[in-house]
C-alpha cells in the first residue's frame, strides 16, 4: 500500500494528541497526549525516511524517543510535585496565576 | 583644535548637576550655592559665546565642533551656533540663576523626619534644574538632527521629575489631592511630549532612510543635508518630505505648544512651582519653536510652505483661544499658562509668516516672552507662596499691603500685554508687521490678541491687587531682598530691550536672512517705494 | 538746539523714574521734584519756542535722530524727534498746563500718603505725552500713545482701593486698546504701502499711494483717535475716568491726552486730504460726538461727569474741524489750545469746589457757593464764559471759526455739519449755565456726607488758586491773541497748510447765529435752574434725560453685547477646552486602558485556554502562509 | 517501473548488510564554549553527589562562574581567531554553525548567564532561616509546600544547590540553539535548554504553589509547542529529504531537484514546506513569546523564582531569536515572500498586545513580562528587515535588552516584605522616598525599556526601526512607535508610583544585597548607559557579526 497513508495516519495521531491537550483536564493525560503528538512525529519521520530512501528520519526518531523520555522524567516530576501540594492533577485547578 | 566652548557650556551645568546631587543631605544650603555658582558659570560661558560670535561672518554656524559619534547611524557630535541659537542660549543661561533664586526654598524638605538619610529633595531640585539647562543648551547647539533629537527627548525626564516632584504647598487641597494632581500633570506632560518625540523618531528614521538611500551614507548633519539639497544630490519626493515634516513638526508643536496640542501646558504650569513653570514655558518650550525655525524650515522648505496655511490658522486660533481662556481662568498660574499659549501662537505665526520681520520678531519674541513670563510668573509665585493659594479669588487689595510686589507684578503684566517701551512690544509688533505684510487679514485678526491680552492682564491685576484689602492678605509681607534681586534685573532687562533691542536684532538678523533664503522666500515689496534717502538716514 | 528736544522728554521721565523707584525717602520732597521737572521741561519748551520764532517761517522744523531702534530686515524704526510748529504748540500746552496742574496737585493731594507716586505718574504722563507729539515716526508716536494710556490708567485708578476707580481705569485702558489696535494696523498698512512709517517719507509720498489704501489707513487712524479722544463709538471710558483725582481729569482728560486724537489726524493731514471718504468718516464722528457729549453733559448731576461730557463735545468740535481738511486743521488746533486753558480751568475749579465740600460731587448739593470761594467762582466763571463762546473770550474765536468752516464744507453736508455745530453751541451754553447755576447760585443745598460731618466750604490754598488764575487768564485772552491778524494761522500754516473755505453764509451771519443760540441756551438753563428751587434728589426726568444720564445707554449696550457675550464665550471655551480638546486626549488614554482591561481577561490562567490560543495561532500561521502562496 | 516494484526495491535495499558508518569528524575546539559549559554542568552534578552540603554552594558558584567565564573566553578566542568572519563555517558534520551571529549570541548568553548565576547565588535577601543564610530557591524541591519534610529541610538549612548545574545545562542548550545548523540539532537544543528551565521555574522558596503552577504551565505548553516544532521538522524533512539548513535551502531555491517523479507527492511539495516552516516558526515564536504564543510568559515570569525569571527573560530570548534569525535567513530566504507578510502580522500584533495589556498590570513581574512581549515585537520588526542591517540591529538589541532585563529583575528581588518579594505594584508606592538609589536604578531600567535617549533601549530601538524602515517596513515602524508610546505610559506609571506617591506604612523593606546582586545590577546599569551613550563599538561588533554562514 502507499506509504503516504502513513503520513495521513501520523497527521491524524498528531491532531488527536493536540485535541487531547486542548480537551483533557488531567495533567498526566495532557502530557500523554503530548507524547502521542511526539510519536506521531516519529511516524512521520520514519515514513518520510522510507519515501526518501535515507536513514535520517529513522535516526531522528530515536532522538525523539530519548527526548520524549527526558520530558517524561521532568514532566512527571513536576506534575507529581504539584499533585502532592494540591492533591489534584487537574490543570484547571492551577489557576492562581492569571490576568 | 580650538577650545570647545560649546561643549563646555553644556558640560558645566551637567557637571554641576552631578556635583550638586552628590552633596550630603545635611548641607542643603551649600548645595544651593553650589548650584547657583554653576549656573552663573554657565551664564559667563554664554556671555563668552555672545562675545566670540560674529554676526556678520557669512558662515551659517560658528564656534563649530565636529566629532564622529555613532557612525552606524550616521550620527555626528556636531555643535554650532547661529545668531538665533546663541541668543536663546544666552536667554537660558540668564534665566536659570533667577529660577534658582526664586525657587530657593521651594525644595526645602517639609518639617518632620526625613523618610531616609539619602533623601535629598533640595539637592535633587537644583541638580535637575542644572540638568535641564545642560540639555536645553546642547539642543540649541546641536546641528546634527539626531543629536538634537536625543537631548530634545532626554530633557523630558528631568523636567518630569521637576514638575511631579516639587509642587506648591497644597493650598486648599489635601496633600494627597495635591500630589495626585501634580503627578497627573507630570505624567500628562511626559506622555504628551514623549508621544510627540516618538513620532518624531519615526520621522528621524525616515530622514536617515532617505539620505542613506540617496547619498549612499545616511547622515543627520543639518548642513550636509541642506548642502546636498542645494546642489541637487538629495531630493525628497513630495509625499516623503511632507510626511517627514509632519513628523518633526508634530513633536515641536506639542512642545511649543500649538493649539490644539496645548492641553498639557496649563496643568503642568499650574501644578509645578512657579520657577519650574518658568523653566517650562520660558526655557524648555523655546526648544520647540527654535526647532521649527532651524529644522522644519531648513530641512523641509517645500513641505513647510505647503503646511504654512494650516499652521498659520492654528497659531491664529492659538492666539485668540489662549487669550480668551486666560480671561476665563480662576487660577493665577493657569492664567499665565494660557497667556503663554497665546504668545506661542504669535511666535509660531511669526515663524511661518516667512518674512524677515516675522521670523526676526519670532526669535526676539522667544527671548522677550522668556523674560516677561519669568518676571510675571515669578512674582506670581512669590504672591502664591505668601498666601498658599493659586486662586485669584483669594486675593484682593494686595497693592495696599505690598506695593512693591504689586508694582513689579504690574510691570510683568504690562510686559505680557506688550506695552510699548517694554521688550515684548518690539517683538510682537515685528511679528504682526511680518504677518500683515504677507497675510493682511491674519495680521488684523492677530491684532485682536493685543486687546485680549490687555483684558486678561488687567482683570488679573484688578482682582488680585486692587480694591479693598482682603482679610486673607492683611499683613502680607512685601518682596524680600532675595525676591527683589530676582525681579529687579528682569524688569530692568525688559525696559532695556524695549528701548534698545538693537544688540539682539543685530545678531538675529543675518541668521534669519539665511533661513529665509533657504526657504527661498523674500519679503514682499512696498507698493510705493519711498525715496531711499530716509532709509539711509534711518540706517545710521 | 536739537539736543534740547531729547531733554524735553527726558526731564519728566527722570522725574518719574526718581519718584517711582526712589522709595519712601522721597516722600517729603517728591511732589516738589515732580513739579520742578515739569517746570524744567516747560522752560526748555519755551527756549525752543524762542528758537523757532527766531527762524524763518519755512525752516521751523528741528529734527534730532537719537538711535536706530528696531532694525530688522527692511523694517527700520528709529528713535528720533521732530519739532515743528504743530508739535511746538502741543509742547507748550502740555508742559505749561502740566506744570500748573503739578502745582495745583501739591495742594490738592496734600493729605494723600501716596502723593509721591502720584507725582511720579504725572511726570510719566508728561514724558509720554511729549514723546507722542515729538516723535518723528508713527511707531515712536505709538509708544507715546500707549504711554499716555498707561499713565491715564495709573492715574484714573490712583485710588485703587475704590473698586469703582480700579474698574474705571481698566475700562479706560481696554477701550483705548481697541483704538490702539487701529493705530497699529494703520502703521502696518503704512509699512506695507510705503515700506516705512516715518512722518517724512510717508506724508511726502501719501499721494502716490492708491486712494483705497489711504482710506483704510485714514479709517484706522480715526479709530485710534476715537479711542484716545473719547469719540463715539469709543467714548464710554471718559465719564468713568472721572474716578481719578481732579487734577488728573483736568490735565489728562480735558487739556492734553484726549486731544491726542486731534493731533494724530492733523499730523496725518496729508493722508486724509488724499482720502475724502476717510475725511467724511472723521467729520461724521466729530459731529455725532459733539452732540452726544453735549447731551450727556446736560443730564449729569456729577459736576465732573458733566464737564467730561462737555470735553467730549468740545473735542467733537476739534475732530470735526480736523476732518474738514486744510480748511479746519488750524482751527482744530486753535480750539484745542483754548479748550486746553478753559477746560483745565473749569476742572480745577470743580476740584477746588469738591475740595471745599468734602469731595461732594453732586451739583444738586452745592448751590450758592460764590460767596464762600470767590476766587474759584471768578476763575470758573471766566472759564464758563470762554467755553460757551462769550464774545471776546477764547472760546468765541476758536469755536466760531470751526462753525464757519463746517458751513464752508459746502453742499448739504456743509449745512448738516454747520447745523450740528450750531446746535452743539446752543446745548453747550445750556449745560454750562446749568453747571454754573447749580454750583454757585441759588440757595445752599449742602448735606452732611456719609460720616455725617457737614461741609464747611472754604477757598482753596494758594497752590491751587494760582494755577486757576493763570488758566483763567489763558481762557480769557488766548483766543484773542491767536486771532489778532491770524497769528496762530500763520504760525501753523507751514505744517498743516490752510485753505479758505467758501462759506455759503457769511462769517457775520454765523457769528450772529452763534450769539442767538448762545442766548437761547443760557436763557433756557436759567429758566430751568436759576428761577425755581432745585430738588436735591434728581427728578426722574423724561426718557431722553434718563438715557443721557446713562451715557445714552452706551454702557448698557457694551455691557450686554461685549461683557456678557464675552463672559459667555470664555466660559464656554473653558468648558470646551476641558471637555473637547483635552477630552480627546484623555479619551484616547481611557480607551487604551479599557481595551487593555478587556484583553487582559483573555489571560484567564487556564493552561488549556493558552494551549487553544497557541493551536489557533498555529492554524492561522499555517493558513496565512498558504494564503500568501495562493495569492 | 511500477509502483509496487519501487516499494519492493526499498525493502530490499534496507535488507542489505548495513554499510560502515564513518565516524563523524568533530571540531572540538570550535565547539569548546558549549563543551566547557556542559563539562562544568556535569562536574556540578558530581559536586552535588559527593561534596558536603555546606561546601556545595560556594563550590557550585565558583564552578559555574569559572565554567561560564571559560566559555566566554573560548568564544572570544574563536572570534579573535576569525571564526566570526573569515573562517566562519559549519562544524560537526553540518550540525553546528560557527559564525558571527552564533559567536555574538553565545558571548551574550554566556555573559548574561554569568550575571544571572550571581543573582542565583544571592543569599542575603531572605532573612536567615535558623541561622543559615538562604537563597531564593526551595529548601527541597520535592517536599510538599508547608509540609513536615519542607520544615525539616528548612530547619536543616538545605538549599537547592542543584540549580547551578541545571542552569548550566540550560545555558549549554542555549549556546547550541542559535548555532544549530540542522533541524534536529535545533530541536534537541531546544529541549536541552527547555527542560532545565521547567525545573528551575518550580523551585521558588517562597510562594511555592505559584512557582509549581508556573512550572506545570510552562512545561505543558512548552512540550506542546515543541511537539508542533517537531512535526514541522518532520514535514520539512519530508519536503527536502534532509534536515540540514543548507540542504533544505537548496531545495527551496530549487537548485537541487533530488526527486525521481514518483516522490513528487512529497518531495518539493510546497504544502509540506509551508506548513512545516510555519510549525517550526511557531515553535520558535513560542520561545520568544510572540503573540499569540505568548500566553505562558506572564504566568511563568510571575511564578518562577525571580532570578530564574531574569535568566529566562534574558537568555532564552537571545537564544530563541538567534535560532529564528538563522532559520529565516539561512533556510527560508527563498520563501521570503511567503513568511514576511505573516511575520509582519505577528510583529504588529505582538507589539500592540504586549504594550496594551501591560497598561493595566498590577504586578511588577507580570508588567515586565508583558513589556518583554512588546519588546519581542520590536525585535521581530528588525528580524523582518531581511538585510545585514537587520541582523546586526537585532543582535545589538538582544545584547542591550538582555542586560536591562536582568538588572530589572535583580532589582525586583530586593524589594521584599514578610511574604518574600513584594511584587505587587501598590507595594512599590513611595519607594523613591524610602530608598532613592534602588528606585533611581529601577527608573533607569524602566526608561531604557521605554526607549528614552541616552539609554541602551533607545539605541537598540532606533537601530531596529532604522533597519526595518530601510527594509521597507515603514508601517511596522509606525506601529512600533505607537506601541512604544503606549508602553511608555506604564513604565512612567511605575516611576510615578515610586517617586510621586506617598510611601505606605506597611510598605516593603529594601534588602541590602551582597556583592553578587550588586554586581548584577551595577553591570546592568553600566551596560545600559554605555550602550546608550557610546554604542559605536558594540554596533560595530554586531555589524561584523551580521553575516550567517551557509
Amino acid at each position: 500500500m502507499n506509504p503516504v497513508n502513513y503520513l495521513y495516519l501520523a497527521a491524524l495521531l498528531f491532531t488527536i494528541g493536540a485535541a487531547g491537550v486542548l480537551i483533557r483536564r488531567n495533567a498526566i493525560v495532557i502530557f500523554m497526549c503530548v507524547e502521542l503528538m511526539l510519536n506521531a512525529c516519529n511516524l512521520a519521520f520514519v515514513t518520510f525516511a522510507r519515501l526518501h530512501g535515507n536513514l535520517d528520519g529513522q535516526i531522528i526518531a530515536f532522538f525523539t524517543m530519548v527526548v520524549a523520555a527526558a520530558e517524561v522524567v521532568i514532566g512527571l516530576a513536576i506534575i507529581v510535585s504539584i499533585f502532592r501540594s494540591r492533591h489534584s492533577a487537574s490543570v484547571d485547578d492551577a489557576g492562581l496565576l492569571k490576568l | 583644535m580650538s577650545f570647545p566652548l560649546l561643549t563646555v557650556t553644556a558640560a558645566v551645568p551637567a557637571a554641576g548637576a552631578v556635583v550638586t546631587a552628590a552633596v550630603p543631605a545635611a548641607r542643603r544650603t551649600a548645595a544651593k550655592w553650589l548650584a547657583l555658582a554653576f549656573a552663573l558659570a554657565t551664564l559667563a560661558l554664554a556671555g563668552v559665546q555672545l562675545a566670540r560670535f560674529d554676526p556678520d561672518s557669512g558662515k551659517p554656524f560658528q564656534l563649530t565642533e565636529s566629532h564622529a559619534w555613532i557612525k552606524d547611524f550616521g550620527v555626528r557630535y556636531d555643535l554650532g551656533v547661529d545668531g538665533i541659537a546663541v541668543v536663546l542660549i544666552a536667554l537660558t543661561a540668564l534665566l536659570i540663576p533667577f529660577v534658582m533664586l526664586a525657587g530657593w526654598h521651594d525644595a526645602d524638605p517639609l518639617e518632620g523626619p526625613a523618610p531616609n538619610r539619602r533623601w535629598r529633595p533640595t539637592q535633587g531640585f537644583f541638580a535637575l534644574i542644572l540638568m535641564v539647562e545642560a540639555m536645553v543648551v546642547i539642543s540649541f547647539e546641536a546641528t546634527d538632527v539626531f543629536l538634537f533629537y536625543i537631548f530634545f527627548e532626554a530633557m523630558l525626564i528631568p523636567m518630569y521629575f521637576l514638575i511631579g516632584g516639587f509642587g506648591d504647598r497644597a493650598g486648599g487641597r489635601s496633600e494627597e489631592e495635591a500630589a495626585a494632581q501634580r503627578s497627573y500633570a507630570a505624567v500628562k506632560f511626559l506622555l504628551y511630549n514623549l508621544a510627540g518625540g516618538l513620532i518624531m523618531m519615526a520621522a528621524v528614521i525616515g530622514l536617515y532612510a532617505v539620505t542613506a538611500h540617496q547619498l549612499g551614507t545616511g547622515t543627520f548633519s543639518l548642513q550636509e543635508i541642506v548642502q546636498a539639497r542645494a546642489d541637487g544630490r538629495l531630493h525628497f519626493a513630495t509625499v516623503t518630505e511632507r510626511a517627514l515634516f509632519l513628523g518633526f513638526f508634530f513633536a515641536f508643536a506639542v512642545k511649543a505648544p500649538l493649539w490644539p496640542l496645548h492641553t498639557w501646558l496649563p496643568g503642568a504650569m499650574g501644578e509645578a512651582t512657579a520657577p519650574v513653570a518658568v523653566l517650562i514655558t520660558a526655557v524648555v518650550d523655546k526648544v520647540g519653536t527654535f526647532a521649527m525655525l532651524r529644522f522644519c524650515l531648513q530641512l523641509f522648505p517645500e513641505a513647510s510652505k505647503w503646511a504654512t496655511p494650516v499652521i498659520i490658522v492654528l497659531s491664529l486660533i492659538g492666539i485668540l483661544y489662549g487669550a480668551l481662556l486666560a480671561v476665563g481662568q480662576r487660577d493665577i498660574k493657569r492664567l499665565i499658562a494660557y497667556a503663554s499659549i497665546s504668545h506661542f501662537g504669535f511666535i509660531i505665526l511669526g515663524i511661518f509668516a516667512m518674512t524677515t520681520q516675522g521670523q526676526g520678531g519670532a526669535t526676539l519674541y522667544m527671548v522677550n516672552h522668556g523674560i516677561s513670563t519669568a518676571a510675571l510668573m515669578l512674582v506670581a509665585g512669590f504672591l502664591i507662596s505668601r498666601r498658599g493659594s493659586r486662586l485669584i479669588g483669594d486675593y484682593g487689595g494686595v497693592q495696599k499691603v505690598a506695593p512693591v510686589l504689586a508694582g513689579t507684578f504690574l510691570v510683568g503684566g504690562l510686559a505680557t500685554l506688550s506695552l510699548p517701551g517694554l521688550a515684548p512690544f518690539v517683538s510682537e509688533f515685528l511679528v504682526l508687521v511680518g504677518t500683515f505684510s504677507r497675510y493682511p487679514a491674519v495680521g488684523i485678526v492677530a491684532t485682536l490678541g493685543i486687546v485680549l491680552a490687555a483684558l486678561y492682564v488687567l482683570v488679573l491685576y484688578q482682582r488680585t491687587m486692587t480694591g479693598p484689602v482682603r482679610e486673607s492678605v492683611r499683613g502680607m509681607p512685601d518682596l524680600r531682598v532675595r525676591e527683589l534681586v530676582v525681579v529687579g534685573p528682569l524688569i530692568a532687562l525688559l525696559i532695556f530691550l524695549g528701548v534698545y533691542p538693537r544688540p539682539l536684532t543685530q545678531i538675529i538678523d543675518p541668521a534669519v536672512g539665511r533661513t529665509m533664503s533657504q526657504v527661498h522666500k523674500t519679503d514682499p515689496k512696498p507698493d510705493v517705494p519711498t525715496a531711499p534717502t530716509n532709509d539711509v538716514e534711518a540706517a545710521k | 538746539m536739537e539736543n534740547l528736544i531729547g531733554l524735553l522728554v527726558a526731564a519728566p521721565l527722570l522725574g518719574a523714574g526718581l519718584l517711582l523707584c526712589g522709595g519712601p525717602r522721597l516722600d517729603r520732597a517728591g511732589h516738589w521734584i515732580g513739579t520742578l521737572l515739569a517746570a524744567v521741561s516747560f522752560a526748555l519748551g519755551a527756549v525752543l519756542f524762542a528758537d523757532l520764532l527766531g527762524r524763518g517761517r519755512e525752516d521751523r522744523t528741528l529734527t534730532s535722530h537719537l538711535f536706530s531702534w528696531v532694525p530688522v530686515g527692511g523694517f527700520r524704526a528709529d528713535v528720533g524727534f521732530q519739532l515743528d510748529q504743530l508739535s511746538m504748540t502741543f509742547v507748550l500746552l502740555i508742559t505749561g498746563v502740566g506744570t500748573l496742574i503739578h502745582l495745583y496737585s501739591v495742594g490738592y493731594m496734600e493729605h494723600d500718603e501716596r502723593r509721591r507716586r502720584f507725582f511720579g505718574y504725572l511726570n510719566l504722563f508728561l514724558a509720554a505725552m511729549l514723546l507722542l507729539v515729538l516723535a518723528d515716526n508713527y511707531l515712536l508716536l505709538y509708544v507715546g500713545w500707549e504711554g499716555v494710556g498707561l499713565a491715564s490708567y495709573l492715574l484714573i485708578g490712583f485710588w485703587q482701593h475704590k473698586p469703582s476707580a480700579a474698574t474705571a481705569a481698566k475700562k479706560a485702558f481696554l477701550v483705548n486698546r481697541v483704538g490702539d489696535m487701529g493705530l497699529s494696523i494703520a502703521i502696518m498698512l503704512m509699512f506695507t504701502t510705503f515700506g516705512t512709517f516715518a512722518f517724512g517719507p510717508v506724508l511726502a509720498h501719501a499721494t502716490d499711494a492708491g486712494e483705497g489704501r489711504l482710506t483704510a489707513i485714514g479709517l484706522m487712524l480715526l479709530l485710534a483717535a476715537c479711542g484716545k479722544s473719547a469719540q463715539v463709538p469709543l467714548q464710554s471710558w471718559l465719564g468713568d475716568a472721572m474716578e481719578g483725582p481732579t487734577p488728573v481729569s483736568a490735565l489728562i482728560h480735558a487739556a492734553t491726552m484726549v486731544t491726542a486724537g486731534v493731533y494724530l489726524i492733523t499730523r496725518s493731514g496729508a493722508i486724509f486730504n488724499a482720502a475724502p471718504d476717510a475725511q467724511t468718516a472723521v467729520v461724521t464722528v466729530g459731529a455725532v460726538t459733539l452732540l452726544f457729549g453735549a447731551i450727556v453733559g446736560c443730564a449729569k448731576d456729577d459736576i465732573k461727569k458733566a464737564l467730561a461730557g462737555s470735553t467730549m463735545s468740545q473735542i467733537g468740535y476739534m475732530i470735526l474741524a480736523a476732518g474738514l481738511g486744510p480748511v479746519g486743521y488750524v482751527f482744530a488746533i486753535m480750539h484745542l489750545v483754548t479748550h486746553g486753558f478753559f477746560k483745565a480751568g473749569l476742572f480745577l475749579g470743580a476740584g477746588s469746589v469738591m475740595h471745599g465740600m468734602n469731595d461732594e460731587v453732586d451739583m444738586r448739593r452745592y448751590g450758592g457757593l460764590r460767596t464762600y470761594m470767590p476766587v474759584t467762582f471768578v476763575t470758573f466763571g471766566l472759564g464758563y464764559l470762554a467755553i460757551i463762546g462769550f464774545p471776546g473770550l477764547s472760546g468765541f474765536f476758536s469755536k466760531d471759526k470751526i462753525i464757519e468752516a463746517a458751513f464752508a464744507k459746502g453742499g448739504t453736508e456743509g449745512w448738516i455739519l454747520g447745523g450740528a455745530a450750531l446746535l452743539g453751541a446752543a446745548i453747550t451754553a445750556y449745560y454750562m449755565t446749568r453747571v454754573m447755576v447749580l454750583t454757585f447760585f441759588g440757595e445752599k443745598r449742602w448735606q452732611p456726607d456719609a460720616e455725617g460731618n457737614a461741609p464747611h466750604p472754604h477757598e482753596s490754598p494758594r497752590t491751587m488758586t494760582i494755577p486757576m488764575v493763570v488758566l483763567a487768564f489763558g481762557s480769557v485772552f488766548a483766543g484773542g491773541l491767536f486771532s489778532i491778524n491770524d497769528t496762530f494761522l500763520k504760525w501753523l500754516e507751514p505744517v498743516t497748510g490752510h485753505a479758505e473755505g467758501n462759506s455759503p453764509v457769511s462769517a457775520l451771519t454765523v457769528t450772529i447765529g452763534t450769539m442767538v443760540v448762545l442766548v437761547l441756551g443760557v436763557a433756557l438753563a436759567w429758566a430751568q435752574y436759576g428761577r425755581r428751587p432745585v430738588p436735591v434728589t434728581a427728578p426722574r426726568g423724561n426718557l431722553l434725560t434718563r438715557a443721557a444720564r446713562r451715557d445714552l445707554l452706551q454702557d448698557d449696550f457694551n455691557h450686554v453685547v461685549l461683557v456678557r457675550g464675552g463672559e459667555h464665550l470664555t466660559r464656554s471655551l473653558v468648558y470646551a477646552d476641558h471637555t473637547l480638546v483635552d477630552g480627546v486626549v484623555n479619551g484616547t488614554a481611557a480607551s487604551v486602558g479599557g481595551l487593555s482591561g478587556r484583553m487582559r481577561r483573555l489571560q484567564n490562567g487556564y493552561a488549556r485556554s493558552y494551549a487553544v490560543s497557541m493551536f489557533g495561532g498555529a492554524a492561522v500561521l499555517i493558513a496565512a502562509t498558504l494564503l500568501m502562496r495562493a495569492v | 517501473m511500477s509502483h509496487a516494484a519501487f516499494v519492493h526495491s526499498l525493502w530490499t535495499m534496507s535488507a542489505d548488510p548495513p554499510k560502515k558508518i564513518p565516524a563523524p569528524h568533530i571540531e572540538y575546539a570550535q565547539l569548546s564554549p558549549t563543551l566547557i559549559v556542559l563539562g562544568a554542568a556535569v562536574l556540578g552534578i558530581l559536586v552535588e553527589a559527593f561534596l558536603p552540603r555546606r561546601l556545595r554552594h560556594p563550590v557550585q558558584l565558583l564552578l559555574s562562574a569559572v565554567g561560564l567565564v571559560a566559555g566566554f573566553a573560548a568564544v572570544i578566542a574563536l572570534a579573535a581567531g576569525g571564526y566570526g568572519t573569515g573562517k566562519a563555517h559549519i562544524a560537526a558534520m553540518g550540525a553546528v554553525a560557527v559564525d558571527g551571529p552564533a559567536l555574538f549570541l553565545q558571548g551574550t548568553i554566556l555573559l548574561v548567564s554569568l550575571i544571572a548565576v550571581f543573582t542565583f547565588a544571592e543569599r542575603r535577601l531572605d532573612p536567615a532561616a535558623h541561622g543559615k543564610r538562604v537563597d531564593s530557591f526551595a529548601a527541597q524541591g520535592s517536599a510538599v509546600p508547608g509540609g513536615a519534610a519542607e520544615q525539616a529541610a528548612v530547619k536543616a538549612g538545605f538549599t537547592t544547590t542543584e540549580v547551578f548545574p541545571v542552569a548550566l545545562f540550560a545555558v549549554a542548550g542555549m549556546l547550541v540553539f542559535p548555532a544549530a545548523n540542522d533541524l534536529l540539532t535545533l530541536f534537541i537544543a531546544l529541549e536541552v535548554f527547555s527542560l532545565p528551565l521547567y525545573v528551575l521555574c518550580g523551585l521558588a522558596r517562597r510562594q511555592r504553589l505559584l512557582s509549581q503552577e508556573s512550572a506545570v504551565k510552562y512545561f505543558l505548553l512548552g512540550a506542546f509547542s515543541s511537539a508542533f516544532l517537531l512535526f514541522g521538522v518532520a514535514l520539512l524533512y519530508g519536503y527536502a529529504g534532509t534536515v540540514t539548513y543548507a540542504g533544505i535551502a537548496d531545495v527551496v531555491n530549487g537548485t537541487v531537484r533530488t526527486v525521481d517523479p514518483a516522490l513528487a507527492s512529497t518531495t518539493g511539495n510546497d504544502a509540506l514546506l509551508l506548513i512545516g516552516g510555519a510549525l517550526v516558526l511557531m515553535g520558535l515564536l513560542f520561545k520568544v513569546g510572540a503573540v499569540p504564543f505568548h500566553m505562558w510568559t506572564p504566568d511563568v515570569y510571575q511564578g518562577a523564582p525571580t532570578p530564574v525569571t531574569g535568566f529566562m527573560a534574558a537568555a532564552t530570548k537571545v537564544a530563541a531569536f538567534g535560532a529564528l534569525l538563522r532559520l529565516l535567513y539561512v533556510v527560508l530566504p527563498g520563501l521570503r515572500w511567503d513568511w514576511r507578510p505573516v511575520m509582519w502580522g505577528v510583529a504588529i500584533v505582538t507589539m500592540l498586545v504586549g504594550a496594551i495589556v501591560a497598561v493595566t498590570q498590577t504586578d511588577v513581574k507580570r508588567l515586565l513580562a508583558y513589556s518583554s512581549i512588546a519588546h519581542a515585537g520590536f525585535i521581530l520588526a528588525g528580524v523582518i528587515a531581511v538585510s545585514p542591517d537587520g541582523v546586526s540591529s537585532v543582535l545589538f538589541y538582544l545584547a542591550a535588552y538582555s542586560f536591562v532585563t536582568l538588572g530589572a529583575f535583580a532589582v525586583v528581588t530586593l524589594v521584599r516584605d514578610a511574604g518574600g518579594e513584594a511584587t505587587h505594584l501598590s507595594k512599590w508606592a513611595g519607594l523613591g522616598r524610602r530608598s532613592p538609589l534602588v528606585a533611581a536604578v529601577f527608573a533607569v531600567f524602566l526608561l531604557a525599556f521605554a526607549g528614552i535617549p541616552l539609554t541602551s533601549g533607545f539605541t537598540g530601538k532606533f537601530a531596529v526601526f532604522k533597519a526595518a524602515a530601510q527594509g521597507g517596513a515603514t508601517p511596522l515602524v509606525i506601529v512600533g512607535v505607537l506601541s512604544s508610546a503606549i508602553a511608555a505610559f506604564f513604565y512612567i506609571r511605575v516611576i510615578v508610583l515610586m517617586f510621586f506617591s506617598e510611601p505606605k506604612a506597611d510598605g516593603p523593606t529594601v534588602a541590602v544585597p551582597s556583592a553578587l546582586t550588586s554586581t548584577a545590577i551595577a553591570v546592568g546599569v553600566a551596560v545600559t548607559l554605555v550602550l546608550g551613550v557610546a554604542p559605536q563599538y558594540f554596533l560595530d561588533l554586531a555589524g561584523q557579526a551580521g553575516v550567517f554562514v551557509r
